[in-house]
């Protein structure tokens, strides 16, 4: 479907893009995806997949880092761009139960822990967000995530905003002194993702990561996709791209 | 809701199509993964993923890569064996509006000779393709698709044992593919599908290793369409059966160089991944040029860029 | 100016070349057409256009046609001959700054004997390459580049009236590339070239026909990339002898992934038709790309992407 | 080499543009062609030929006809693109001689006849300049050509402006009372140079014609876009594009 850019705000390698879309936008879960391509042309050759940052009011928002050849490409779109979008795909987070979420983040993996909190806040479960990155820069969406009600602890390696070191360390903290249980929702870094398992396992806490592969149909047809997940293959973009942590095999 | 139009009616060696856009095997799964996406109203058929005897759960990861103008893939014909086949996904296949084909792969004659015998019972499938060109896994019959000799026994066992069109799906990889063509048609295939992928490579210079586990792929979309359109047109003057061209097709233009070349039915595979709306596009396409042509059947276009 | 930087020098059956980068055959003339559009001195070498005994005139028009990420030719190796090129042609060749190699071509094998024997007492030729693969022309010595047997028969008649460097230049359009490569090695092939172009076609929807005279061309450009490359890790794993990649370079990185797959140098063809600066920014990319890794020279790389 | 768009005018389906190219612009003749590539992609796969239409002041011009991508792409371009170009290519007109001109372009085809007018008027030889066209649309660089001091006569076949009827007849009206030496140069569709040849030798009339061919290459190495030439295949692109009208081959 045709979907126009409507604004482009940059920050550093960053993105933030909103487009007029309104099928999709009522159609999105927090934790779907939705695959782009910048209409004409063989290159790049497939579409692109994006989380979805943010959707209402007939717009979806896409929280874009730019790498190689096609999110520089989506990065720099000005706005009234067309793009063409196949989406909602792919699975979203559980938004059941009423236990407080802790939403982890990395870089652009912070994406859909946005819409992931909104949905939860209006529902009135508590909503704590960890926001990590390499550096300042890296820490996104940190005012949009406070003005939902969510309490935000951020943290930089380099030491330049928040916390210093990993997300994970103030994750294990405030796991450390639950006392109901918590669940947690992840995306980012492979490391970080991993890491968030082992401390859900250790800490008891229920826990759903968002997965990345390369996509060549995004549709669940090419069966290109795949992770191990309780030692079978099942595919990112139609089984997943959240699965329970728990299930997914790390090292295959 | 079914469109009917006879102008782009095609009868491909005893399957009957609504128009002659057909889905290729392993690029829109069982059907059901793609509904939502595809309006299978639109197009004329689909050729279900291939089955092997047992379920394979395909090669390593990564298993695609992008390329100029295409993709690799070596997924390894990941499938849930003919089993589950029938038992899972064919009753979901039996409601689909177009025609449903199954393809078959193998490593062993005997391999491909019991699947095809577990489908023959089953109801609602119109019609077999035999994948004897998968170039990825050893099990997908790839030595089938290079011999003539092994190539024509296998396909007189499968005559044997089906009543069903019989479709076999040829390899480009081939030094000269009418031998191959030829013998299909004398073991008494009803028709040939030309053509599967070409193998190809990508190194990982980051990884300084093939960026596929599977080491090589094969090469699919508009990077292979000449090279395809070039041996339909040579296996169109080969042989009497319909032949079904396949390679790179995203637009009504692109089938119509294939139907221009011989091919009776086009099979659209890379083309649904980039944008699932082509297969119906294409069949749309080719409705508009025989309006505009004032021609009242696409079988006037079989053959017709041949010289 | 000849930059020297031993990093990047290779010698490839006998030739030695300042870098990696040879301009292939058929696609910078005899060198003097890209003067003023690419410095020489920055490119290892040039590999001539084919030259058969009598002057060809080529094939009728169209000869050439755009498709996705490559292009079809089917020139038809239209060359002024073995005399006019010694007498012509040579003279402004041997003034190049680069390695230049003479490409042979011919329908029958005394035909190549002839072009290699008047070739042979001619100075400022560093090598040549016996094209047993153009798929345009029955001239091209097509059937040398499709039977081990006959390959090998002229690869031996070549050797013994030549002592120059002699590589050969493989088709790809065969079932199995590897008993080609090793019957030129064994038949005294000092390089080998992989590949040609691949076979192709296009239709030509408003005439309703083949667009080229010739019906069918040769694919060359990004689009055979991954097809060359996996011909190139084969080849290098079957033979001793230095394999050269070829198909569809345009930048450092698609010759890194040759050189990563097995090949000492690389040819690049229709790169240089979109863009003449190419050839000398790939041979600059490689020569950044060692400096980064802090490597002396390229050979460490030569196969290092093998697994 | 780089060139940077600086204006875009339109014109129906024509544009007319002008690029920064210094260097081009210095060494470019009439008669002579650029091959143009907008950066990045595989879409068009080649370069595509355009014929410089002036040059000068460090500025180049072309007049583009939008038919398929590669020219629609180009026609639409916006200010301050930068596109790549290998050029000047070719041989152009004959400059030399004193005889009156008379040039003769169809659609796109003047585009060449503006710089060739330019420069024989600076040379003081009398320029006479046949435009024609399918209709006024089609009637490009009138108000240009008759700023370098020469005579326009248009044509349009559907009589919307000027002559009715083909560029050819004026022409030949022209050369039926020419009563001194004329030479021609002419550029347009195939039956128009066809139609130019048959009365430049009717009339004895010394006669030059730009062609087309697909070009792969556009540097002569191809050998990919030959016209036959008295019995013999020459290059458009490095032997011509212009070439003696009576020693073109009209039937191979
Ligand atoms: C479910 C899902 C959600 C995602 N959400 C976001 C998001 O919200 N914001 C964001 O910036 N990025 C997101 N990504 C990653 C994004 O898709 C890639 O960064 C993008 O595809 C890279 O394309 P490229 O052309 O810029 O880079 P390329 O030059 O193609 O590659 C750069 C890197 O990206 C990887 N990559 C390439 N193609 C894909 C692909 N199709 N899928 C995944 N990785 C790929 C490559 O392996 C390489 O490491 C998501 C990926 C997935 C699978
Ligand atoms: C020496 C020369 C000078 C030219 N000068 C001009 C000019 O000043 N203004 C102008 O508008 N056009 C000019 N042309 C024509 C112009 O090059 C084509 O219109 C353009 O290449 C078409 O490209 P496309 O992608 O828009 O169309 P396509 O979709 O590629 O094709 C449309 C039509 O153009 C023809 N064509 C395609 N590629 C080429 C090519 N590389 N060379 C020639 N024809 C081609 C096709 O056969 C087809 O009929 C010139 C051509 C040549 C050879
Ligand atoms: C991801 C992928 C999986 C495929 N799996 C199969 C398969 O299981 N059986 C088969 O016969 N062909 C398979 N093919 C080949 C396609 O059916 C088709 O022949 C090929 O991709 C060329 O057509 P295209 O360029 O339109 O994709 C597969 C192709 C792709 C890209
Ligand atoms: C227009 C054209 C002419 C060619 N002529 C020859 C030739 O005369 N002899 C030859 O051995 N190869 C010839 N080739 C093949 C190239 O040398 C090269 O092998 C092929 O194009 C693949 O490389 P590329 O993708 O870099 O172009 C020709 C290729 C093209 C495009
Ligand atoms: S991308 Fe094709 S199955 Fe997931
Ligand atoms: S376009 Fe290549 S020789 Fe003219």
């Amino acid at each position: 479907m045709h979907a126009e850019l409507i604004s482009n705000r940059h920050f550093g390698p960053y993105a933030h893009l909103t487009f007029s879309a309104p099928a999709l936008a009522r159609r999105a879960k927090p934790g779907q995806f939705v695959e782009i391509r910048l209409t004409g042309g063989n290159a790049p050759f497939w579409r692109r997949p994006f989380s979805i940052c943010r959707a209402g009011s007939g717009r979806v928002e896409f929280l874009i880092k730019a790498r190689g050849r096609g999110s520089q490409l989506l990065a720099q779109a000005a706005p009234k761009t067309m793009v063409d979008m196949v989406g909602p795909l792919g699975n979203g987070f559980t938004l059941a139960g009423k236990q407080p979420r802790l939403l982890v983040g990395g870089g652009y993996g912070i994406a859909p822990m946005l819409f992931l909190a909104q949905q939860l806040r209006a529902k009135n479960i508590p909503v704590e967000v960890f926001i990590g990155g390499r550096c300042g820069d890296d820490l996104l969406l940190r005012r949009e995530m406070k003005l939902t009600g969510a309490r935000v602890t951020c943290s930089t390696e380099d030491g330049s905003y928040g916390h210093t070191g990993r997300v994970t360390e103030p994750l294990e903290a405030r796991l450390k002194q639950a006392k109901a249980p918590v669940r947690i929702a992840a995306c980012g870094p492979h490391a970080m993702l991993k890491a968030v398992t082992r401390l859900a396992a250790h800490y008891r806490a229920e826990a759903e990561v968002s997965l990345e592969e390369v996509m060549a149909c995004g549709l669940g047809v090419c069966n290109g996709c795949v992770v191990k997940i309780k030692g079978e293959y099942q595919r990112v973009c139609k089984d997943g791209p959240v699965f329970q942590a728990k299930d997914v095999d790390w090292h295959a | 809701m079914r469109k009917s139009n006879s102008a782009l009616q095609v009868n491909v060696g005893g399957v009957k199509l609504a128009n002659p856009v057909i889905l290729a095997s392993g690029t829109c799964g069982y059907g059901t993964e793609l509904e939502g996406w595809l309006d299978f109203n639109t197009i004329g058929g689909l050729v279900a993923k291939s089955i092997t005897l047992s379920p394979r759960t395909g090669n390593a990861m990564p298993r695609v890569v992008e390329c100029a103008s295409g993709m690799l893939n070596a997924i390894g014909l990941a499938n849930v064996g003919v089993e589950a086949f029938c038992r899972e996904k064919l009753p979901a296949l039996r409601k689909c509006p177009c025609a449903v084909l199954a393809n078959v792969a193998g490593s062993r004659a005997e391999e491909y000779i019991h699947v095809i015998q577990r489908l023959e019972k089953q109801p609602g499938i119109a019609g077999l393709e035999l994948n004897v060109s998968c170039p990825n896994v050893h099990a997908g019959g790839i030595e089938f698709g290079r011999d003539p000799k092994v190539l024509a026994k296998l396909v007189s066992a499968a005559r044997r044992v089906t009543r069903r069109p019989l479709w076999i799906k040829l390899s480009p990889n081939v030094t000269d593919i009418v031998p191959l063509a030829k013998a299909a048609e004398a073991a008494g295939a009803d028709a040939l599908t030309v053509a599967n992928t070409l193998v190809g490579m990508r190194m990982d210079l980051a990884r300084h290793r093939p960026v596929l586990a599977n080491l090589t792929g094969g090469l699919s979309g508009p990077a292979i369409k000449p090279v395809a359109l070039a041996l339909v047109y040579k296996v169109a003057g080969a042989v009497k059966i319909p032949v079904v061209g396949c390679g790179g097709i995203e637009t009504a233009g692109d089938a119509l160089e294939f139907i221009l070349a011989g091919a009776t039915a086009v099979q659209i595979g890379t083309g649904t991944f980039r944008d699932p709306g082509i297969p119906g596009r294409v069949a749309a396409g080719l409705r508009t040029y025989l309006a505009h042509r004032r021609l009242h059947s696409i079988l006037d276009l079989v053959g017709a860029g041949r010289v």
